[in-house]
């Protein structure tokens, strides 16, 4: 890994932690929203990843596409989805992102181009390359951003995916959120090679690794991939090291992991990490720290009160969205 | 008007010269459709007139082929992607039920995907168990697809444009026995109807109801009873998935008898499904029982006796319609 | 003999436990059936007693682990392949068709693949579209496969050895719904019998056929019904490949009116498979037209009140039924 | 590629001449039984690739399985299948060595544990694993050998295949036939990444890449992957660069390539190749040349004799083996 990257500015300092606040609030409520059945199914949650969601989506241009997967409340709320679009989702509500039809695992929103929110692991890889697609037949040069975990390396998708991506020079950053585990599976069991990012290899495909837990390193390669993707050289393979403070989902009584591993994860916290960089270069104070945390609380707040104001979809209209009721285009 | 005499085939390819013309965001991608021709020459010369960014050879990569189509399609294009045949479909049932088939729901009506994917189906060629499979109607057991399965030229040459032009994911099969099938089809033939079966023989005896290379053999085994004085009404079903359940029940309720013939396999078939809703719609119209004539349960033998008797044949056709318009209890 | 309480989830614990106990070649493979314990808790316990060989966490590939265990079968061993949940099967959906189910065929006899393939199915718990999917009666439709149903503690503990016991690859479709449901066995309760049909409660006025968690919708359903003097005969298909016909003939050749309840897609469902099988063997038996009562043709939405409104539930089956015995034609 | 292998001794020269000329002469043979429609369906030859099969193939030990894919003829008959046997299946003989249920694509056989012929490209990979797996866990140390082309290794299943092999540290040989060219698709078409053998470095997977022409040399580079898969290293990848000298399959116009490209490789020929270094050598004479084509010419004579001579299962058995009808194991 390249030494560490040099210091934001205060503002944009302030954005990043900002940013990554506002995703742990947000995910720490959805817990209570849990706990108090708002919100059910299944609930995957990124605390701890926090610097990887912003690190690299917040560097997207407005027009690019994101596609993720079911752990995907941190990379829409950073694409810029409304918050409470968001809860309202999963409350079930209408006015969530998804006319409450998709809930945690399905967030979309076609303002900003945030395609997903899928479930089925590694699905969302070969969307992206025909995303990608798409733009190059049409001669738009833009980045497509796939965010993937490590496990969904694992399957044949991701290698057929890459392929394709890589024989059509499309402009994909494939970026992988390694958290060291696919549920219980610890990497160790899940891929016969560890060093994930060198995986592209196996396609000519240029890669790299980063530590995950660094907002700003994050931010750094995304940019040098990025700049890669849209000047037409080709996808990107980006590996982010991070962790999961969390179990999987609600439902994980974590037995495949120690505690002290948690522990020592989580002296790495993104947040903490981020705060006491800006702080000890002089660049934020304690107080600077506390108003995002009250913004960001307020924000999630304000998400909560707006589901709670949604309405439910009448039973009516159980089976709109299985067609297409706009006329053909 | 003129007419021209060409093969099904060849109705198939000046759909897809004509889509690609009238549309640009239209093109064709999968396994050797460009330099090959195709796997059944339907391509034939389409790499040479739309060059290779619009007629699109990829690698055996069944799955990401359809999840890039579904991005594509997203992206504004209006892909067609073939799967040479239905059988390797099987490698992309993922993305074509949990990703093509529902998007448009969990996105709550935001991310409609106008994918078209073509296949060949069905057996007679001795190609054995892996490559002969019927799967249109287990295919229409999926809401979100339209299941289109063209019999005639007019519908090989017509079924593709509204195909393109519906908003959501269709899914064409086209029967391997017919490419090879010769006809006349008018100068100006172009779009038709796809929401409705058609009565391609009209008669009062009995209502047989079948699709695909099915209909010739049906129509075959009309004539022959007509001889003994026995008026076979033949429907042409056309589209699997929405079923149009007037245009059956209307015929039921003129002859009070139906046979349903259908290559896939007995069990679970969409002969089923059409027995059951008219068990449903016109019980108290029914003569005899709803009969059906499907392909043996079996994998499909190599040995050609075999395979010929595995699947529906003009004679067993007419021995089953003799059968019911000559009941016996 | 005495009796336990337990949970349906404990069944098919006790029946992995004993089947290893019992036959050496008996192994457990799958996403995290070991450390994880099982996606649903199914296995917890198992990789302690029996060691990771016998109890094989498996990264995320599903085509490879299906292809895997028909590999493993055919040298020798007893392998059950866990999928999780039915929803991820379709990425394994060509093993499954075209190997396993087709291999005996394919080698002329010589290749029995005695494979068996444990998943959950169902909905009901507000997973969304990619985790709630029915696909049991879908698969029904493949020569070569068994397909099993187990909706009752019993069942969950028998039906894994005659499973195993089968030359040929057997499907288990676990309802989602169910493991958390309570109930006593016989300390000696062992392999059941399956390849019949069984009555859960005898009634002369109306055959109710299901299966799976709708069995005890349906048993409510009925129950109710009794007060109102509607004698309900409800019939647990347990196995939907084969059917047992003659338990549904020799029950409706009693009742004259059927009613089928099942959570898939109705459209190509198993309901309509029995209805078209009804049709033609009791046609003259019926008083009244044979129903289904499926789920809704519809995506699973995420919503409660909109996935509540898309299954059969005590009360819908408890109208339809009621509808059915008092005629109004 | 390392230098050219050591020459053999002259009765193991004449050994691997009578082979690979069996194999010539059988698919030639082929092609006149093709022409009088005494075989039908899809027919892949093996012209041009005889090194590979023979090199590689019969160096296993008669207990090591072997699986292959459509274009197996030159497989079967090194692996030992009686050549009536085969030329029956394609005759769709109950004789042939899957009764006539499996023709040209599905040749199996359980005496020398030759696991098929299927038609599914990539789906073979998997089972592979599964057999050496079982070998594993039931502490046989023996190899499974599993032979592809090169455009399987575009499907997520050489993926997933790979990496269960080699996290499992399984003793498969993974033999790729690379004959540049998926049917019509050449080899850069195909994948981004052309050196294939270096695939396997993403798994941590041994491999080598040989001249696949030159018999020797393939002889001793599987010969070193065989000793390293057998002593428990774990999988290993073998890449062939050959090339077949006919169409993909009968129905090929080979619109894709020029007959230079085709003329050329035939100046490699591996039957003339192999004749003139040992005719060069004093190893063999024209006339041992002469009577090891005589043997070959005739033992295929035979075969054909036996085919014809074979018989047609009677149709009432049409739907057997599709369940076993052995007692359960
Ligand atoms: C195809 C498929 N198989 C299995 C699952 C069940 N599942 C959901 S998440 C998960 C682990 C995925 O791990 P990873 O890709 O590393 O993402 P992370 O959860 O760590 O963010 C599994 C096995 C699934 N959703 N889809
Ligand atoms: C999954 C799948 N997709 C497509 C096909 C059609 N098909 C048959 S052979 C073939 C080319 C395979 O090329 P390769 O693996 O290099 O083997 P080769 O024919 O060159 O021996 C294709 C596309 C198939 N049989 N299976
Ligand atoms: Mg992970
Ligand atoms: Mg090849």
């Amino acid at each position: 890994m390249p030494a560490a990257p040099s210091l934001p500015t205060r503002d944009h300092g302030l954005f990043l932690l900002g940013r990554m606040m506002l995703v742990r609030r947000f995910e720490e409520a959805c817990v209570e929203m849990y706990a108090s059945q708002k919100i059910r199914g299944f609930l995957h949650l990124s605390i701890g990843q926090e610097a990887v969601a912003v690190g690299a989506l917040s560097q997207l241009a407005s027009d690019e596409a994101v596609i993720s997967t079911y752990r995907d409340h941190g990379h829409a709320l950073v694409r810029g989805l409304n918050p409470g679009a968001i809860m309202a989702e999963m409350f079930g509500k209408q006015e969530g992102c998804a006319h409450g039809r998709g809930g945690s695992m399905h967030l979309f929103d076609a303002q900003t181009r945030f395609y997903g929110g899928h479930a089925i692991v590694g699905a969302g890889l070969p969307v992206a390359v025909g995303l990608a697609l798409a733009d190059t037949l049409q001669h738009r040069s833009r980045a497509t951003c796939c965010v993937f975990g490590e496990g969904a390396m694992a399957e044949g998708e991701f290698h057929e995916s890459l392929n394709l991506a890589a024989l059509w020079k499309l402009p994909v950053l494939f970026l992988c959120e390694n958290n060291l585990y696919a549920m219980g599976t610890p990497i160790l069991e899940e891929h016969s090679m560890h060093h994930l990012a060198k995986k592209a290899d196996a396609y000519d495909i240029a890669s790299s690794r980063v530590d995950g837990m660094d907002v700003l390193a994050v931010e750094e390669a995304t940019g040098l991939a990025l700049s890669h993707v849209r000047h037409g050289s080709g996808p990107f393979l980006l590996e982010c090291l991070t962790y999961r403070f969390r179990g999987h989902s609600m439902f994980d009584s974590e037995a495949y992991r120690t505690k002290a591993e948690v522990e020592a994860w989580k002296k790495r916290d993104p947040i903490g990490g981020l705060v006491a960089r800006l702080q000890s270069a002089g660049l934020v104070t304690a107080d600077d720290v506390q108003r995002l945390d009250d913004e960001a609380s307020h924000t999630v707040e304000t998400a909560i009160a707006t589901a709670e104001a949604g309405t439910w979809e009448p039973v009516s209209e159980l089976t709109r969205f299985v067609y297409s009721d706009r006329p053909p285009a | 008007m003129n007419n021209r005499l060409l093969t099904y085939r060849d109705a198939v390819r000046e759909a897809l010269r004509e889509a690609m013309q009238r549309d640009e965001r239209v093109f064709l991608m999968g396994e050797d459709v460009g330099a090959y021709g195709g796997c059944f020459a339907v391509s034939r010369g389409l790499l040479a007139e739309f060059g290779p960014e619009r007629v699109r050879d990829t690698p055996l990569a069944e799955s990401a082929l359809i999840g890039a189509g579904i991005g594509a399609a997203l992206g504004g294009l209006r892909p067609v992607v073939e799967l040479m045949t239905c059988n390797f479909s099987l490698l992309a049932a993922d993305q074509l039920i949990n990703t093509a088939a529902s998007l448009l729901h969990m996105s709550g009506g935001q991310f409609n995907v106008p994918l078209v994917v073509r296949m060949a189906t069905g057996g007679g060629h001795q190609l054995a168990a892996q490559h002969s499979h019927s799967l249109e109607g287990w295919y229409a057991h999926i809401p979100g697809l339209t299941i289109l399965t063209p019999a005639t030229l007019e519908d090989a040459r017509g079924m593709l444009w509204p195909a393109l032009m519906s908003p959501d994911p269709v899914l064409i099969f086209e029967h391997l026995a017919l490419y090879n099938m010769n006809g006349h089809l008018p100068d100006d033939a172009g779009p038709v109807e796809i929401s409705q079966a058609r009565i391609r023989r009209p008669g009062r005896d009995l209502s047989l109801l079948t699709y695909g290379a099915s209909l010739w053999k049906s129509l075959d085994a009309a004539n022959q009873l007509a001889t003994e004085g026995i008026e076979i009404e033949v429907i042409d079903l056309r589209t699997l998935r929405p079923l149009d359940d007037a245009t059956l029940i209307e015929s039921v309720s003129r002859t009070h008898r139906v046979l349903i013939v259908d290559e896939g396999w007995r069990s679970g078939g969409i002969s089923a499904e059409i027995s059951a809703r008219l068990m449903e719609s016109s019980f108290y119209q029914l003569d005899h029982p709803v009969q059906r004539l499907c392909a043996a349960e079996v994998p499909m033998p190599y040995a050609k006796h075999l395979e010929q008797a595995a699947l529906p044949q003009t004679a067993t056709i007419a021995a089953a319609a003799r059968h019911l318009v000559q009941p016996h209890e």
